[in-house]
């Protein structure tokens, strides 16, 4: 094989990056939303892409998330291959109706006559102080829905290559960003074109004693956790599903299977959220082989509160993915 | 309010041919409805229908008007749209029946017929939910450079949600190729119009800068006339219009909505049906002007009743899908 | 205690009689929704209220599901009791962001400052022959949301004394219920007051050898299987969640203590479902009693198919419930 | 153009002494977010803010035609509208810097005041996010028979977003005592309106039935006659209306939104700070009339001025609520 040149790109970067080359490699491929063009959105992740594509690619849209989804549903079936831009992940809420009942069901409904193949990009992910209405990780909603195939990258290389993969996929599919990842995270990424099939985990590191399994935001909380628990000699494997559906389960249970304990991380609420669907597939997959109950760690179940301290205290850390992790494995 | 002495170009080039034509697809739209509800008594139709008797003219006045490669979105009350895009009454008989030869291979049923073949992007069952379908598929054609055209058939009940007005917004704002049509058949389900729609319905397109126009639903010539004009604006980016057709629908909301007169008198149903009958309209007329005879009416209306029939032999007779297909047509 | 008349009652009438007493209780208690005054809803089920109540405090709206949702959570905080009525289930998805950006949040974002005492009440279940988009079992997404409370009667006795519940609670309910059972299922309901405490499960059927977890219609199907299973000499408990938040938990893993396997079954889409959690929270809660893998069993994870006999495969039956328990138990 | 001319009751009856008290409104309005501003720049304010400076005139105008008991709701750019309706600056705040002595407890932040005591339902970071809200609160008053009105407050921006034509319709038919103040600052985000507005502002609430007006937005008095009009009208059961406030931000979409040049002008900026400040307006015609003069002004300045440094420290000051309560105010 080739040597690979690669650089370091953020997660924003990597995003924009994506972006880029699928418009270069097909014309057909535009984005809609609100701020896009231009102001290449408040998180700046599209900057540019106006500037090389033109208006009539980049569109900015009316404030109006209902109306540019099924629009972009429309043009999927036409001949574009549309990208919208959700701004916060809690504004999916508004285009429920168009992704469940309308993207997600035209080509079955039509008996695969027709298809629809859009993305909607999206945010998640809490801790920036944006108070209840934009602090949300909504994604368990889109995951229980047939016809939809949902993402959640957790690092700049996944972000890129996960992206041009939706992109070329002929379904409705909704690439979760987390926000706070634009500007913080960095890694590397090759300079050569890849992408990354769905339906593959990632075991973003190899252990013996316990598998936390963990998505977007939490792959690079899991990783801390495993850092914290090397030093009390324990080893951690964290696995990163990358897509929620479709879902690599062969992975997940074989990595229980291995270590034999494991702990599911997530930022979305934790009652009925995708936790509970791959502990409940871990339990049931692994069920001869674990030596504990798979532990789940998501959000509290609660409206995210604004006041850093409250907020904070919602989400799962590093620290406390150790601690219950110590004590899943009767170390504390 | 338009009328049929409209000057326009379709109306004064339209030959006596094509209005027998009209007249003919009415009856189809009819007789297809009343073999629906004839196997709706026979109970061999699965579930229930909305049938479009006496709204034939808007249905057919409209696509008449259109090209194959224009698309048309519809509703729950979709058969008459279907056919008079030209679907054949056999594969809409097993569709809805369920039946592996339908349309969409009986997974969809008769509120999500579609086709691609005729422009036909699929009727919906949500209210207003195929309002961002046809405003897509008009962005389509303006950005791939074609010069076709999406209408966008609902009920006026449709008026009662909000995305119906996101889209016309980005239509206009864009100068989309898309024509509203609104059907105005008086009740949304059991409730009279007037006690859901408040202000003035043509004016509330206007305010969004679409040209907007009412018309005797009951007149095709009428419908085809204003539609046609409409529709060549459209194709010469003249922009989104909305086209207001006051009709009726002679019987009830769904099939078995028999007992209706606790919401409408039966007076009012049959002056609808004696006085404003768009098949007896159409036929009065053509008789006045020399151009048919009632022979002509009676050959039509045997040839597509033994047309109908032997339509629904085949849907009766076609087989269900294997359960094993239920998994198919999820994903492309 | 005194003896109780009781009557049989429809499920339909049950609910009917819940929502009458509490508005001749409670003044402030209303209805809004599509077709609910004279009509009394297309299922019939709340036929006679506003003859009784008057169109003050049952209001037809227009169709503008997120609208009359918000104006609902408004009227909540400010006064009165809503009551929204969405016809089917599938059409939460326009309610979404009334219901958990607004009606869930409210109380917490204000500090505890204003509070929402509304009902929701909606429908789920397939196997009625609608198609797609009217035949989704949605709960799952609101289980998800703090701040809502889920309820899923299985009996005329749970939904009368349940949704009396919901009316008096000072919180957004969401109240499910399956449109299947309103006419078809019929059950004993005391004539005097009663009210069911959210938050307790019923054990509908008492067991040893395995335990059947069943919402809403699947109850029914779980009380079928377990006669079935009794012909071959095995001993189902039958545990009914009633509310899937707040749940349970106790009841739910002191069953799966005792019979040591388990079936999650409930009509949602089992793929990150409401099964997912309650399954993954017996698998926890019960991990060292438990002798098998905790099975769950939901919808087929595809749009519901509108001919028969796919639509019939799509949902867990009797037999399919008895088989995988036979299964499980090591019988087959 | 609605003008201070208007000869109404509302106009005529105003005194000197109330004129003052509107100055005084809008200079604790603007010194307000100059704290807010520089409680960020000293990066003391978690999150962000959106500020209202350049647009006293209309909260001000508004509110001061409005009752303790009249209800309002507001939007992400909401400190001006609370504080018109009489909220403390301390507990603003507080709120603010996610404190315990805030109005929601720190658990809403900027984008989320609420306040029982002056009829303050919320802000809200959902663009239209309140309108169903404001309108529920109108049918409360209406049905409880109390003569009070709700003042929807929103953005241009939210005329993207169908649910508030979904709700005027609703308070149109049923001739609720609502006003929607649309704030039409000339840009959404990083957009001007005139990209994503369509058509004519008025006209669309016109079309659905409601008094529709537009007022110059930064003469107070103008905004003072013309709200109270319409109020007056509401009140006196004539039933809902639309007013278009035109006015300006001086500053970014929030706080950090710094570099603007690439979406307006630094001109058109100095035109509106200069030539068209309600402040400034305001003052010039009380001298002109000889009801003020600048050592009123200035006094009023210095004090405001003080009142704003008091509370600053006080919310400085203050402690942030304990952790444990994070999970308190979920459910009422
Ligand atoms: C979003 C949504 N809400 C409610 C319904 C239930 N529903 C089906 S048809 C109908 C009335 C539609 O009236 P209209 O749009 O005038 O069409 P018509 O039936 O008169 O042709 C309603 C309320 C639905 N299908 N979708
Ligand atoms: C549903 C929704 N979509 C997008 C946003 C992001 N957003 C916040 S403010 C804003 C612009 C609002 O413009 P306008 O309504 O004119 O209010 P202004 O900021 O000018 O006061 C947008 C798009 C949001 N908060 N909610
Ligand atoms: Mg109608
Ligand atoms: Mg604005």
């Amino acid at each position: 094989m080739l040597e690979t040149l690669t650089r370091e790109l953020t997660f924003g970067q990597a995003v924009r990056e994506a972006l880029a080359e699928e418009m270069r490699r097909d014309p057909r491929v535009c984005i809609f939303g609100e701020d896009v063009a231009e102001a290449g959105t408040p998180f700046k992740v599209l900057s540019g892409l106006v500037e090389e594509f033109g208006t009539e690619r980049v569109l900015d849209t009316p404030i109006s998330e209902a109306g540019f989804t099924g629009i972009a549903v429309g043009a999927a079936m036409t001949g574009l291959r549309p990208i919208v831009d959700i701004m916060f992940g809690d504004f999916i809420t508004l285009t429920m109706d168009q992704m469940v009942n309308q993207a997600a069901k035209v080509h079955y409904m039509s008996g695969g006559a027709w298809k629809v193949p859009m993305v909607m990009r999206t945010t998640l992910g809490a801790t920036r102080r944006s108070g209840a209405q934009h602090s949300q990780s909504l994604h368990a909603w889109f995951s229980h829905v047939p016809g939809l195939k949902v993402v959640m990258p957790s690092t700049p290389y996944d972000a890129k290559g996960l992206l041009k993969t939706a992109i070329r996929d002929e379904n409705p599919v909704v690439f979760f960003e987390d926000k706070m990842m634009y500007t913080k995270l960095k890694g590397p990424v090759p300079t050569e074109e890849y992408t990354i099939p769905f339906g593959v985990a990632d075991v973003k590191r190899v252990g013996r004693d316990i598998t936390l399994v963990a998505t977007s935001s939490m792959v690079q909380v899991a990783l801390g956790a495993a850092d914290l628990l090397e030093e009390t000699g324990m080893s951690a494997e964290v696995v990163d599903p990358r897509t929620m559906w479709p879902l690599d389960e062969k992975t997940l249970i074989e990595s229980a299977k291995k270590t034999s304990r494991v702990i599911v991380i997530d930022e979305g609420y934790e009652r009925y959220g995708v936790t509970a669907e791959i502990a409940a597939v871990i339990a049931e997959g692994a069920f001869y082989n674990l030596d504990a109950p798979v532990k789940r760690m998501g959000a509290m179940h609660i409206p995210i509160p604004f006041s850093p301290p409250l907020e904070d205290a919602t989400v799962p850390t590093e620290k406390s993915v150790f601690e219950v992790a110590r004590k899943l494995c009767g170390q504390a | 309010m338009t009328t049929a002495t409209d000057k326009s170009a379709a109306n004064s080039e339209t030959t006596a041919g094509q209005w027998i034509r009209m007249y003919r697809q009415m009856v189809s739209v009819r007789l297809f409805e009343e073999q629906v509800n004839e196997l709706y008594t026979r109970a061999l139709m699965p579930g229930l229908a909305h049938l479009y008797i006496g709204e034939e003219a808007v249905a057919v006045g409209v696509c008449e008007t259109l090209r194959a490669d224009d698309y048309i979105t519809s509703t729950h009350r979709g058969h008459g749209h279907c056919l008079a895009k030209g679907a054949s009454p056999d594969r809409m008989f097993a569709e809805l029946l369920g039946k592996e030869a339908g349309y969409c291979k009986g997974k969809g049923g008769s509120m999500h017929i579609a086709d691609p073949a005729t422009g036909n992007l699929g009727a919906n069952a949500i209210v207003a939910g195929s309002v961002g379908i046809a405003t897509g598929a008009a962005l389509s054609a303006k950005r791939l450079g074609k010069d076709n055209v999406a209408v966008c058939f609902f009920g006026e009940g449709a008026l009662g949600q909000g995305v119906l007005y996101e889209v016309m917004n980005v239509a206009s704002l864009w100068k989309l190729p898309v024509i509203y049509v609104c059907e105005n058949n008086l009740y949304t389900e059991y409730t009279h119009f007037s006690e859901t729609t408040a202000g003035d319905i043509p004016a509330r397109a206007a305010a969004f800068g679409l040209q907007a126009e009412s018309v005797d639903g009951q007149d095709v010539r009428a419908v085809y006339a204003t539609a046609g004009r409409l529709i060549d604006r459209a194709r010469r980016e003249g922009g989104p219009s909305f086209l207001v057709c006051n009709t009726y629908r002679y019987t009830g909301h769904h099939v078995g909505d028999i007992n209706r007169e606790y919401y409408r008198s039966k007076e009012e149903e049959k002056h609808w049906k004696t006085e404003r009958d768009p098949l007896k309209l159409l036929a009065d007329w053509l008789v006045a002007q020399g151009l048919a005879d009632s022979t002509q009416f009676k050959r039509i209306q045997s040839e597509v009743e033994a047309e109908m029939k032997k339509a629904v032999e085949f849907a009766v007779a076609a087989p269900y899908p294997s359960v094993s297909e239920a998994g198919e047509d999820v994903y492309a």
